[in-house]
């Protein structure tokens, strides 16, 4: 309990500090901080609808984060997220294209199963050549991600190319209404429930099935493991999967959902983001699922911080990395602080 | 005369917390130079903890620590190599990427450039100095945890140390190799170094030390007194203190060495030749595997009851052994079977559930995840007996493995702390603890009680002779002569992965002694 | 904010092409009439609806925005948001229009096919690259309409393309034309912003190299290797709509196709080459000209169709 | 061919700067994703460096000053608060571009391309047709061979190594493992800004926004591909350099039949063959993973 309080109190202070950070790099550069203050606050938690937007990236990003964690917990550093969660959109794109016109009942089911094989796929040649080969994962996702990235632009301009006009944009037909899972909002209890029956399910892999306490014990000696007589690649392969499917399936979520069609290059800072969540939560679910809120609302708030403040692109990239560089850090300072006090309480 | 009465070392008021852990609690001793200090206590008593103290690694919560007269700033490992203060660790503090000569060079001073034949020339002759026969060429990680520690001793010795601690040193030595040590550290004492010495064998305090000091739960509970003026009885009264229950006679004897010439073990009546078998290896031949020679027509049987002791110098093919036992070194030709079913091709997890359990011989890599909590360590052995899907209870766990920690009575706080916060004895019993269960069939036990304390060492004694009156196998790996003569049924000897004898009680120490160096003997 | 006025660009500034000449003459536009302005990179499709969204909630009076990826988006916001006047550039004509939206289409590829005619004319070795920054439809098109006109007057010479991978990447820009230069391709054609900085760099480095990029503020840095552009004058055409849509009389839900007729499009010769360049190259493109200029008066008065393709 | 060659030089020279500062922060103990922002800054203070300095050594002064600076700033964030290396080097990497590009655009008002009037002294006409290289690129085997020496041949290098692999056996020698990464880190600073300059100024005098396209996190890859040996590690930033240019030639090529978006992958497709085949031939075991320090702090 506590120790969630410090993780969390320290996330918060940290935060302040990279905005501050940003401040003062910006009032530089000429731009006024209060404004920006006053904008991330106002976009991420006041203005009316803050939790539907906060929701809206909130979501996706919490499947995928969770996919994450499995794969960290496992000892795996699986950065392919990114790629995972385009190819599954890419394959579940495919499938809806292919079955155009039949009932959504159908249709729905076929996607998303696509989206997560898809996905899953792209995190399978990883795994393998870990698991057999001993071929670096952090490289061979890497290299994933922009594999997938050319896939996306590939099958954008190409086979799945709207040919509508003088078709010339890099993206897919627009869905049909009846495939949308949510309208361009985002949010909807279809959406909600799935990210619910996620969390729920993977929350007792990890900490219900000896799935979950092998592959966290694997994830920190190996060798030990070995040596109490489980079969590695098995566990390895497994947490490969299921983060794959996660991020196939957030990606199936976007193209349902919020896009209803796939654009070459779209959130491409998706997989970064998940893998911030994941460590922020320190790769546990329900930490996955706050942190996940709240990156989402820093998503909206960055929409909204161009509009309001008129602060440039460049700036909001200041403002994400910032927090990106400060949010894992922790001071012994702020810890007493927060140890002494439950202390005190308790 | 004055220089050897002078205070080589003061500490004053030394207490040392981790947490809420008290490692030590208002220590003040002092050493006199020119002699050999022992440090004895129980696992957790505070040894190690006191050793990093001087040693500057650990920068002590309170109170002072002085040298040869001089206030050392608090915690600083250079002010005290600078004023001659070497720590042997007894494990983990040596890179093991690194070649032996680069580890003798990364915290020595001098050839700040240097080609890789110098530095090994120039190590060489060191180790060879020093008679530790290691290749200055060759990689730590190809080391056994015996020369590892002779070259941390190297290392120790490159500069001038006046004063050398050793933590637990002879814990991975065999006797031979302990003597060898003794005789250096005699030497060094002759050469004026000042040294302190942890240990847990009483025998080898007597042997060995001008002094012994005793920590008890951090606190210094006697000494240094002389050891011309203390008796073993005394000491491991000192040392196990009123509170834990006394030894029985005999482990006693064993342990204090008082009793070490006469080996009369007879065996339990449970025992009978009769009964088939619970290990039967065959004429196994592995492959080559990690350091140490793969086994060649290897054949041992081991029957219900019984305890067999696997004597040998180091190195000599006993890790295969256990690794093949283990079907994590492939076995070429030859079979094993467990309790009558053939086990050759089956992976460890189908023998463990077959009843084979492993005390391996690492243990904080091959026992425990030292990040993990103790419950996590010790449920192991239980989730790979089901499916990867199968479900299970965590507060079960915890309590399951709460109630078997105190039964071990490992001192711990919280089933839920890092196993790497346990000291090393505790560590090994939360390993005892899993590996040791109900149903558990053949019992491999490698060097179980290196780094035990007496009392511990006792407990897995014991805990292995009631695992024999249980009717399993135990196949006991240990580089103890003696704690193999006094308790196993029989013992083989190996040399170069083979079986190069077999001996029954009454044991002669002299023909195993033999037939360990492989001077040939005839039965 | 009343009166914003807002640009909503999908590639990134700093092309020193179409988006920068777009900021800059908002800024200017701005800075005459005094209103607030925002210049707002996209760089994410699925973020585009939301900032519409919060464009039209902010009361933004006109938002402009470019390419095609942003049809979609604007037909499902505008009806929301009947105050704020929308103008999409490089759109395609809305079906049905819309009162608030207005659509500006180009025909930037015929650019292209000039600078394929005036290519053959002026290339020595017949043969020709074309460098683009991604391999997305209008990129492609503008490959495929350089080649056409290449091929119209002499059907042998060969036209390759090659993709950076990015529009940001001149050290790879510079990589690909070297190579290019070294088979002996003599004439490269650039549709890749920032990335161009390296091919014309990659020009430079030897004579009888020629390239073609996409921008006046371009002809100092190739005094002697940038002989022409396929001019794009966004930020005019930017400057002309924003005018109408502050002035009264916009006629919203039409749809404007200008380009090589209007002068926002077209292809130009590089007034410093035809100082310092090579005067045999010279020589060359005056004798081609009149075949582009040929070309263009045919493809006005709709005597000449190219074929506008985007696929490879 | 000698074309080829050059181009090949001139794309493996700044990756080869970047790699051996991945190289001696991975063996210092510290995954460094911040290598792509540090060459970013690199590049933009260097160009910025002559447009106002007008001379190519201050330029470079500061170029390496900055990117130091910023070392340390990463360092404090990394050893003193703890921060995790990966999301922390993440970090960096996003202030690199972002900062480069918001300061041209409030130093210049737009955030066009920043061009120099000179770049960094060409190796010469000695050279022949490769005298148009930058001197970067006649430094590169020197520097490399360097730190060859520093980090395989010296005690510098052997505290380094165990600072990286075993901390607390570097404690216990009385060598500070966070001293030496802090040392790790700077002088990796000053070698990815020689990268960023080398490709900013080597032969292209531009500054614009995003220009190391990735390059900073290709040079992570080589670090491992080379097993964070400095020699394997430049190999394999020249590997990748070669790749990248068979890349072109194969869209010259085959540009007519096969998609370009596949041809552009080829590059990372060897990568993956290139670590799974490096892995084969080092027994797999021996790939390096940081990742249990990520797990656990
Ligand atoms: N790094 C640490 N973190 C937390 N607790 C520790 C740490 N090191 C030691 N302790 C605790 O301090 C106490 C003393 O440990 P220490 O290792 O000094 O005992 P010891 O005498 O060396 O035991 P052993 O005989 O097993 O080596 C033990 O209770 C141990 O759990
Ligand atoms: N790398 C480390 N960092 C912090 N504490 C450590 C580390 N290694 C060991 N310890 C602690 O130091 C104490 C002593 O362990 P160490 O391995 O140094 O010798 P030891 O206690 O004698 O172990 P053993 O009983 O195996 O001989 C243990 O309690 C352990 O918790
Ligand atoms: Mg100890
Ligand atoms: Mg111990």
């Amino acid at each position: 309990m506590t120790d969630s309080l410090v993780s969390i109190a320290r996330a918060l202070v940290f935060i302040v500090v990279a905005l501050v950070l940003c401040a003062v790099i910006f009032s530089i550069a000429g731009f006024s901080a209060e404004l920006m203050f006053s904008a991330i606050i106002d976009g991420a938690f006041l203005r009316n609808g803050a939790l539907n937007h906060a929701l809206r990236w909130g979501l996706p990003l919490f499947i995928t984060a969770v996919g994450v964690a499995i794969s960290f917990r496992a000892g795996y550093f699986n950065i392919g997220a990114q790629g995972q969660f385009y190819v599954g959109a890419i394959c579940a794109a495919f499938v809806a294209e292919w079955t155009s016109g039949a009932p959504a009942f159908v249709v729905l089911p076929l996607c998303f199963l696509a989206g997560m094989i898809g996905g899953a796929l792209w995190a399978l040649w990883p795994g393998l050549l870990r698991l057999r080969s001993g071929a670096d994962e952090v490289i061979t996702t890497l290299m994933g991600n922009f594999l997938a990235g050319l896939l996306l632009i590939y099958v954008t301009s190409g086979p799945l190319k709207d040919q509508s006009g003088s078709g010339q944009q890099a993206s897919s037909r627009p869905l049909e209404a009846a495939y949308r899972i949510s309208n361009s909002l985002g949010v909807s209890p279809l959406i909600i429930s799935i990210a619910i029956v996620v969390g729920l399910s993977m929350w007792l892999l990890v900490n219900r099935t000896s799935f979950g306490m092998m592959s966290g014990l694997a994830g920190r000696n190996p060798t030990m493991v070995t040596w109490q007589g489980a079969k590695l690649w098995k566990v390895g392969l497994a947490s490969f999967l299921i983060s794959g499917a996660l991020a196939g399936l957030a990606g199936t979520i976007e193209l349902m959902g919020p896009n209803g069609r796939l654009a070459s290059g779209f959130l491409p800072a998706h997989g970064f983001t998940a893998i911030l969540i994941a460590l922020v939560a320190n790769l546990s679910i329900l930490g996955s699922a706050v942190a996940a809120l709240f990156f989402g609302g820093l998503a909206s708030a960055a929409l909204y911080l161009p509009v309001i403040a008129g602060l440039p692109s460049s700036a909001i990239d200041i403002i994400n990395a910032a927090i990106a560089l400060f949010i894992t850090a922790r001071s012994q300072l702020i810890d007493r602080i927060m140890r002494f006090r439950s202390r005190a309480n308790g | 005369m004055s220089e050897t009465t002078a205070a080589v070392l003061d500490c004053h008021d030394v207490t040392v917390r981790f947490g809420d852990v008290v490692a030590l609690s208002n220590v003040s001793v002092s050493f006199a130079s020119g002699a050999i200090h022992a440090v004895v206590g129980q696992n957790g008593a505070g040894k190690t903890t006191f050793a990093r103290v001087i040693a500057g690694l650990i920068d002590p919560d309170e109170g002072s620590v002085r040298i040869s007269g001089r206030d050392m700033p608090k915690g600083s490992v250079n002010d005290a190599r600078r004023a001659g203060v070497e720590l042997v660790h007894q494990s983990f503090a040596l890179p093991p990427s690194f070649t032996v000569a680069e580890a003798m060079q990364f915290g020595g001073s001098g050839g700040k450039l240097y080609t890789r034949s110098q530095l090994e020339r120039r190590w060489q002759a060191h180790l060879d100095a020093l008679n530790i026969n290691v290749k200055a060429g060759q990689r730590i990680r190809d080391l056994p945890v015996e020369s590892q520690q002779s070259v941390e001793i190297a290392r120790a010795l490159v500069t001038d140390a006046k004063l050398l601690i050793l933590d637990e040193p002879t814990a991975v030595l065999s006797p031979e190799g302990a003597e060898k040590l003794f005789q250096r550290i005699r030497h060094l004492k002759s050469a004026g170094v000042t040294i302190i010495l942890i240990l847990h064998k009483i025998r080898e305090v007597l042997a060995i030390a001008d002094t012994v000091s005793v920590l008890r739960g951090g606190k210094l509970v006697e000494g240094p007194v002389a050891c011309s003026g203390i008796d073993a009885d005394k000491l491991s009264e000192l040392i196990i203190g009123p509170s834990a229950r006394p030894l029985d006679e005999d482990d006693r004897a064993a342990l204090t060495g008082s009793a070490s010439s006469l080996h009369t073990h007879v065996g339990v009546s449970g025992k009978d030749g009769a009964a088939p078998p619970i290990l039967d290896m065959k004429s196994v031949s592995s492959a080559p595997d990690g350091d140490g020679p793969p086994l060649t027509d290897v054949s041992l049987a081991i029957r219900p009851g019984e305890i067999v002791g696997v004597a040998g110098v180091e190195g000599n093919g006993q890790r295969t052994l256990v690794r093949a036992l283990s079907a994590l070194a492939d076995v070429e030709s030859g079979t094993i079977a467990l309790d009558g079913r053939q086990v050759t091709t089956l992976p460890l997890q189908g023998r463990r559930i077959a009843g084979l359990r492993v005390i391996p011989f690492e243990r904080n890599v091959e026992g425990l995840s030292l990040t993990s909590s103790l419950w996590e360590n010790w449920s192991a052995r239980k989730l790979l007996q089901g499916s990867l899907l199968s479900w299970i209870r965590p507060s079960a766990l915890r309590s399951e493995c709460k109630s078997a920690l105190d039964a071990w009575d490992v001192r711990y706080a919280t089933v839920a702390q890092r196993a790497g916060s346990l000291s090393g004895g505790n560590a090994q019993k939360v390993i005892l603890s899993r590996e040791m269960d109900e149903d558990a069939r053949l019992i491999i036990a490698a060097q179980p009680t290196r780094g035990l304390d007496i009392g511990a060492t006792a407990f897995v004694w014991n805990a292995l002779d009631q695992a024999r009156r249980r009717n399993c196998g135990i196949l006991l790996i240990s580089s103890d002569l003696d704690e193999i003569m006094d308790i196993c049924d029989r013992v083989v000897v190996m040399l170069s992965g083979r079986i190069a004898g077999t001996f029954e009680p009454p044991y002669d120490i002299a023909r195993i002694g033999a037939a360990m160096t492989g001077v040939t003997h005839d039965r | 904010a009343d009166g914003l006025v807002a640009l909503v660009h999908t590639q990134a500034a700093g092309d020193s092409g179409p988006v920068d000449s777009m900021i800059s003459k908002l800024k200017q536009l701005a800075s005459e009439k005094g209103f607030p302005y925002r210049a707002i990179y996209a760089q994410d499709p699925a973020t585009y609806e939301t900032i519409f969204r919060t464009l039209g909630d902010a009361g933004a009076a006109v938002v402009v925005s470019t390419f095609n990826e942003v049809a979609e988006p604007i037909k499902a916001v505008a009806p929301d948001y009947p105050d704020t006047k929308w103008i999409q550039l490089f759109a395609d004509p809305f079906e049905p229009p819309m009162p608030n939206v207005v659509t500006v289409s180009y025909d930037y590829y015929l650019g292209c096919y000039l600078s394929g005619i005036f290519a053959s004319g002026v290339s020595a070795s017949g043969k020709l690259g074309f460098i683009g920054g991604i391999s997305i439809p209008p990129i492609n098109a503008d490959f495929n309409a350089f080649t056409a006109g290449a091929k119209s007057l002499r059907p042998d010479v060969t036209s390759t393309a090659a993709f950076a991978g990015s529009f940001q990447d001149p050290a790879k820009g510079q990589e690909i034309a070297t190579q290019m230069f070294s088979d002996g391709i003599d004439y490269i054609q650039t549709d890749a912003a920032a990335t161009d900085f390296g091919i014309i760099t990659a020009a430079n480095e030897e004579d009888g190299r020629m390239v073609s990029a996409l921008d006046p503020a371009q002809f100092p840095l190739g005094p002697k290797s940038l002989i022409a552009i396929v001019g794009l004058d966004f930020g005019m055409s930017l400057y002309n709509e924003v005018s109408n849509a502050l002035g009264d009389d916009w006629d919203g839900g039409s749809h404007v196709s200008t380009g090589l007729g209007t002068g926002v499009i077209d292809f130009v010769r590089s007034p410093l080459f035809e100082e310092d360049g090579s005067d045999a190259l010279n020589a060359k493109a005056k004798e081609i000209w009149p075949e582009v200029e040929k070309a263009k008066a045919a493809i006005l008065d709709g005597s000449l169709k190219v074929p506008f393709n985007t696929e490879l | 061919m000698d074309d080829i060659i050059i181009a090949i030089l001139r794309s493996g020279t700044p990756l080869v700067y970047v790699t051996l500062a991945g190289v001696i922060a991975q063996r210092a103990g510290i995954w460094h994703l911040g290598l792509e922002g540090l060459m970013i800054a690199g590049a933009c203070a260097t160009i910025l460096g002559i447009v106002f300095t007008q001379s190519i050594v201050l330029a470079l002064l500061i170029a390496v000053g900055v990117c130091m600076v910023a070392s340390v700033l990463f360092w404090f964030v990394v050893e003193k608060l703890k921060a995790n290396q990966i999301i922390a080097g993440l970090g960096l990497t996003g202030l690199g571009l972002g900062g480069t590009t918001l300061a041209i655009e409030s130093i210049f008002g737009s955030q066009a391309a920043v061009s120099a009037p000179f770049g960094l002294p060409r190796i010469g006409p000695f050279f022949g047709s490769f005298g148009n290289l930058s001197i970067l690129v006649l430094l590169m085997p020197f520097f490399v061979f360097a730190f060859w020496v520093l980090l395989r041949r010296t005690r510098f290098g052997l505290r380094l190594a165990a600072a990286g692999e075993h901390p607390y056996a570097a404690r216990s020698v009385g060598i500070e493992p966070s001293r030496i990464r802090l040392a790790a880190l700077v002088i990796g600073g000053a070698l990815c800004a020689l990268g960023g300059a080398e490709l900013a100024a080597g032969s292209l005098q531009f500054f614009s926004q995003n220009m190391t396209a990735g390059r900073g996190f290709m040079a992570f890859a080589a670090v491992i591909f080379g097993a964070g040996h400095p020699v394997g590690a430049a190999l394999a930033a020249m590997f990748f350099a070669i790749v990248g240019a068979l890349g072109i030639r194969a869209q010259l090529v085959f540009g007519d039949r096969v998609p370009h978006d596949l041809l552009l992958g080829l590059p990372y497709i060897a990568t993956v063959i290139g670590i799974w085949m490096s892995a084969r031939l080092r027994g797999g075991a021996k790939a390096i993973s940081g990742f249990g320090e990520l797990r656990d702090n």
